[in-house]
């Protein structure tokens, strides 16, 4: 009956569901742990290295199936005061998620003793916590993007629902990863300023926005330095519907729609 | 044996061995063994014992009221003496030390009487040995003497200002090689409240692994910060004390937990061996005009006040706040205002020892 | 050895709120062989003195890696401390595991005294034997902390533990206030000073000391013994001229955890009509 | 049609819509009363806005039964919260235990809820805890199989610092529109309002809602209508 019911449910999430790997599921003894679907998912994060530091951005949609059912969900949030964590997917885990390192930081602050999580240890941490639940056959259904400074070490690394992880100087996940780091490959370099970095990540935005479907035109851009993070009010960007084909899309190919 | 006028001129001598082997069989025990004395005396029954195995005499001490109850008792061992009358004399300049001792010490403090004649009054009957034996009067010792750990251990002072909490500790140090900053006294237990705790420091420690836990837990269920009174509640389980403070929806508070289980909320707490005095300084405050950071200064000079150079070693001074200046956070008091306050205490020490 | 009746417990309090038990477990620490460390900001040095029980047999180890940038120096029941240091070995590993980077000395100093402080509330245990020199460095310097039976720990600039250590304090703390600038040199050259004082006048050989380091750009490890001969060798030129240590006495050389230095042990240990618990500081 | 077949033994589901919506001083929350076990209607009278505490009630929507039982646990924590703390709980509180619940069983749970109060904290508040168990505070929230019918509408309808009137105006109409087009949606509509006074409910029945596109005056009878003096008569 249950099992039933969820089928019906997954076939309204189809589209998003088979988008994601396929967990079989797993069998101990009498009890079978069940194959999730993730419900109200975030799209794309992508962030990059720049000459100070990282920034990322991510849009606010929290998408259920096809609907765009949130528009201010904010998946991109501080981690202590070296890092900054932006999450794709499921937004209930992502929320697990910051409440583990709401945890795991404020442990570490209350020792008070100068010594601090950099974002190098909150992403092997993550590492850890992903890798581990996708063992029991029961992931947290995120991309993670982690990037943080510290003691002058700009650091930018990734972790996957089933625990892949690596570091690189521009990183995306989800749909940004096809259509945001090839531009990202052609166009980054070591030394952006930080406007030349938001003009950059802006790019992408846009052509997500474009060409994602679960995207939305509400974003938030932040920022991370030795100085701290700042994270962006959330803003809209302007799009270019400029082209002449686009007001009259059947000239030159008669017979088009 | 027999009754005896005055602990300071008179005591009886007692053999330690019976003449001669005691038949068990038809032993028939003398109905009276001993007399309490009559009021205001006291008796001192003492007695020593040779133990030639280990070369050494053996002295014991006890000295009793008119109703039979123990005050105190002692035992004592010293090398063996040359022979058994020297043993004897021993013996009782031993035990007349000892009740002039105890005797001297009843009058020297007066305001602790009470007190000290009751936990005398505990040593030596058996009941004061578990935590979990109660006294025939319906105490138990074993509290009591752990709270004398508390009553020894260095000043711990909290105060409620207008913005928030302060609390400061007197920290003893054993070696001048010592660093500060090691086994802290204050703790943080959540991002708005910290405790600072009494008695042994590494007991401490425990009480505020059970105080973190229990905030980490209330905040995953209820998904918000514990409130500070309910923080206080649930620790007052574990049995110590400590003084809690933090900042929460209702503003800044502070509890004063006692081992008993109660918890209490104040204006100004303290505990601690200096904490009388303490009390009497705080009272002086004009608190609910103080800023944290004039209160910060407060303490400080109220524990540099209260910490009795002569007797004690070295201490160092640790602070804590939680104010609308540390955004409600709990933190230690920032580096450049703890030598601020440490210098006014200090200035303020030598304006005193000048009148 | 009887003293009252509240000593036979750990968790029994004494009418004055002492625990004996804890404060006796506090004396089998200067019952074993010196434990001297000192740092300066980028280095620490842990030295200890080793005495074999015999001419025949090997002496006990006293001094153990934790990580790469932590080692740990012990006097007491050298068996609680390979316990000890077994278990930091494991809280290091861990940590490195979790986060890919070296745990706080201060924080794994912490973690080893609430381990030691547990043994002291339970009627059915009791307190580890033994004392604890970690030395150690991490993002905020080098560190040294002493780790007592009782739970507590400090943070020391230099500090000496076990028999005779007392001769090793009085020196370092005419020294102490120089170290935090010393090169590392100076402070291996210091350690060996202040383990010679424990040895009332028996003459300083490698074969009888352990001398480790941990330092900016140099994990944790163990002088193996040329060296520290040849260093003893350099310094003894040195050592000649500072007024000759406190004249040695005829008493037999401690064996770690052995039974001859029970009388001075005995002697140094609390003494039953003070006030104040000795470890409450 | 088969009425043969019938799935009587479906599991009850309210097919629903519910809504939550904060206004300048607290909040209102609405649902229909439709109950439905496959495509009978199980309860055309339920009632879908459940109290929690004095100050915090749910709207439950999806699996009657799981929304129960999530409800009747949260019930359960916040009354033993409220002793504890001698005060009543706040909605975050309310709104986090549902959260909890729904989270840790995920798979296990078919509801989607929506929580609202008023506390003297933070006032009124509005948290959405969707199937999944993510939890999101909105201005306001709407769900239940009748919710797709009315986004575009609330988008439109809302506005910042509506007086308890509009609000409750609002909600009500959107409890029609959405029963206009979604057929597990259906019966009265029910409103509590919440604010620092207390709490007030409503109930409009289903013959004294608004008629939209397409939807026509009801009559006794054709009778009636044929009886009237109308104008234009049947044309038969």
């Amino acid at each position: 009956m249950e099992s039933n019911q969820s089928n019906q449910h997954n076939s309204l999430l189809a589209s998003e569901a088979d988008s994601q790997r396929t967990l079989y599921p797993y069998v101990t003894g009498t009890s079978v742990v069940a194959i999730k679907y993730p419900y109200v998912t975030g799209t794309s994060v992508v962030a990059i290295k720049y000459k100070d530091g990282i920034l990322m951005a991510s849009d606010m949609g929290g998408s259920y199936g096809s609907t765009l059912r949130y528009k201010s969900v904010e998946r991109i949030k501080p981690v202590g005061k070296h890092s900054l964590l932006g999450a794709s997917g499921e937004i209930s885990d992502f929320q697990e998620i910051l409440r583990y390192l709401d945890e795991l930081i404020l442990y570490d602050n209350m020792w008070d003793d100068g010594n601090s999580l950099g974002p190098k240890e909150v992403h092997s941490y993550l590492t850890r916590v992903m890798y581990n639940r996708r063992n029991k056959f029961n992931p947290l259904w995120n991309s993670l993007i982690l990037g943080g400074v510290k003691n002058g070490h700009k650091y930018l690394g990734m972790v996957s629902m089933i625990g892949v992880n690596f570091e690189d100087d521009h990183v995306a996940t989800g749909f940004g990863n096809h259509l945001a780091r090839p531009i990202l490959r052609d166009e980054w370099h070591e030394n952006l300023s930080f406007e030349d970095g938001v003009k950059l990540l802006e790019k992408c935005m846009r052509v997500l926005l474009y060409r994602d479907r679960s995207a939305i035109n509400k974003l938030q851009i932040a920022k991370i330095t030795e100085e701290g993070v700042t994270v962006s009010q959330p803003y809209s960007l302007k799009t270019f519907w400029g082209f002449s084909a686009f007001q009259n899309p059947t000239v030159g190919a008669e017979g088009s729609w | 044996m027999g009754p005896s006028p005055n602990v300071e001129a008179m005591t009886t001598i007692q053999r330690a061995i019976p003449p001669e082997p005691l038949d068990l069989a038809n032993h028939n025990p003398p109905k009276v063994y001993w007399k309490p004395p009559t009021q205001p005396f006291f008796k001192v029954n003492f007695d020593g014992v040779v133990f030639n195995d280990v070369k050494k005499v053996g002295t014991r001490v006890v000295i009793r009221d008119d109703m039979g109850l123990v005050l105190a008792s002692m035992s004592y061992s010293v090398p063996l003496a040359n022979s058994v009358a020297m043993a004897e004399a021993i013996v009782v300049v031993k035990a007349l030390s000892f009740a002039k001792d105890i005797v001297q010490k009843k009058k020297k403090s007066k305001k602790d009487r009470k007190t000290k004649t009751k936990n005398m009054s505990s040593i030596g009957t058996g009941y004061d040995l578990a935590v979990t034996t109660f006294s025939p009067d319906g105490r138990v010792f074993q509290i009591e003497y752990a709270a004398k750990a508390v009553d020894n251990s260095g000043t711990v002072i909290g105060i409620k200002c207008k913005d928030g909490i302060v609390m400061g500790v007197e920290k003893l140090i054993a070696s001048k090689m010592m660093l500060p900053g090691s086994n802290r006294r204050i703790h943080a237990v959540h991002r708005h409240s910290g405790m600072a705790v009494a008695g042994l420091a590494a007991d401490g420690r425990q009480i505020v692994a059970r105080a973190k836990s229990e905030a980490s837990n209330y905040e995953s269920t209820y998904g918000e910060p514990i409130p500070i009174k309910e923080l206080a509640d649930r620790v007052a389980s574990y049995v110590h004390l400590f003084i809690l403070g933090g900042y929460d929806r209702d503003g800044p508070q502070l509890y004063m937990v006692e081992p008993s289980g109660v918890s209490y909320r104040y204006f100004g707490a303290a505990i601690g061996k200096g904490r009388q005095a303490a009390k009497t300084e705080i009272e002086k405050l004009k608190l609910s005009e103080l800023t944290c950071r004039q209160g910060v200064i407060e303490v400080a000079k109220i524990i540099y006040g209260v910490h009795d150079e002569a007797k004690d070693k070295d201490f160092e001074l640790e602070l804590s706040w939680v104010c609308d200046e540390s955004n409600r956070l709990h933190q230690k008091v920032p580096d450049e205002l703890l030598q601020e306050a440490k210098a006014a205490a200090k200035a303020a020490l030598e304006e005193m020892d000048a009148d | 050895m009887f003293r009252n009746q509240y000593d036979t417990d750990v968790t029994t309090w004494s009418p004055t709120g002492r625990l004996f038990q804890v404060e006796y477990s506090m004396e089998a620490v200067k019952q074993g062989s010196a434990a001297i460390g000192l740092r300066s900001k980028t280095h620490v040095v842990l030295a200890c003195v080793n005495k074999a029980n015999s001419e025949l047999s090997s002496h006990q180890k006293k001094i153990f890696k934790v990580d790469d940038h932590i080692g740990v120096a012990i006097a007491g029941l050298t068996a609680d401390g390979r316990v000890l240091s077994r278990y930091m070995r494991s809280e290091a590993i861990n940590h490195s595991f979790t986060y890919e980077s070296p745990l706080p000395v201060g924080r794994l100093v912490v973690q080893l005294a609430d381990k030691a402080q547990v043994c002291t509330q339970r009627s059915w245990k009791r307190p580890y034997g033994v004392g604890l020199l970690v030395g150690g460095l991490d993002e905020s310097g080098a560190h040294l902390y002493y780790n007592c039976p009782s739970g507590n720990y400090f943070e020391y600039q230099a500090f000496a533990i076990g028999s005779r250590s007392q001769a090793a304090k009085t020196y370092l703390e005419r020294r102490f206030e120089n170290f935090t600038n010393s090169s590392r040199e100076d402070l291996i050259k210091d350690a060996l000073i202040a383990t010679r004082e424990t040895l009332q006048g028996e003459k300083l050989k490698s074969s009888i000391c352990t001398v480790s380091v941990v330092g900016v750009g140099e994990p944790f490890h163990i002088l193996d013994q040329e060296t520290v001969q040849q260093l003893i060798d350099t310094f003894e030129l040195v050592t000649e001229e500072e007024p000759p240590a406190p004249e040695p006495s005829s008493e037999p050389a401690a064996a770690d955890q052995g039974g001859a230095e029970q009388a001075a042990g005995a002697e140094q240990g609390a003494a039953p009509d003070e006030g104040v618990a000795p470890m409450d500081i | 049609m088969d009425l043969s077949k019938i799935n009587l033994d479906a599991p009850h589901s309210m097919g629903t819509t519910i809504i939550g919506v904060t206004y300048n001083g607290g909040v209102v929350l609405g649902a229909d009363s439709r109950t439905s076990t496959g495509v009978y209607v199980a309860n055309r009278a339920s009632d879908k806005i459940t109290q929690l505490t004095d100050n915090v009630y749910v709207c439950r929507s999806g699996s009657a039964a799981d929304s129960q039982i999530v409800s009747d646990y949260v019930r359960y924590f916040l009354h033993q919260h409220t002793i504890q703390l001698g005060q009543p709980a706040t909605v975050k509180v309310a709104a986090n235990l549902i959260r909890l619940l729904a989270y840790n069983n995920k798979n296990m749970l078919q509801t989607g809820m929506i929580v609202g109060g008023w506390d003297k904290y933070e006032g009124g508040k509005i948290y959405g805890v969707p199937l999944g168990g993510t939890i999101i505070e909105q201005p306001f929230s709407i769900g239940g199989s009748g919710s797709s019918y009315l986004y575009g509408f609330f988008d439109q309808a809302w506005k910042e610092g509506m007086t308890k009137d509009e609000a409750e105006q609002l909600v009500v109409k959107a409890v029609s529109l959405a029963i206009a087009r979604d057929g597990a949606s259906g019966g009265v509509v029910r409103t509590v309002i919440i604010n620092s006074e207390g709490v007030t409910r409503n109930f409009y029945p289903g013959d004294k809602l608004p008629l939209w596109h397409e939807e026509l005056e009801p009559h006794n009878s054709l009778l009636d209508i044929l009886n009237s003096t109308s104008p234009e008569p049947m044309n038969i």
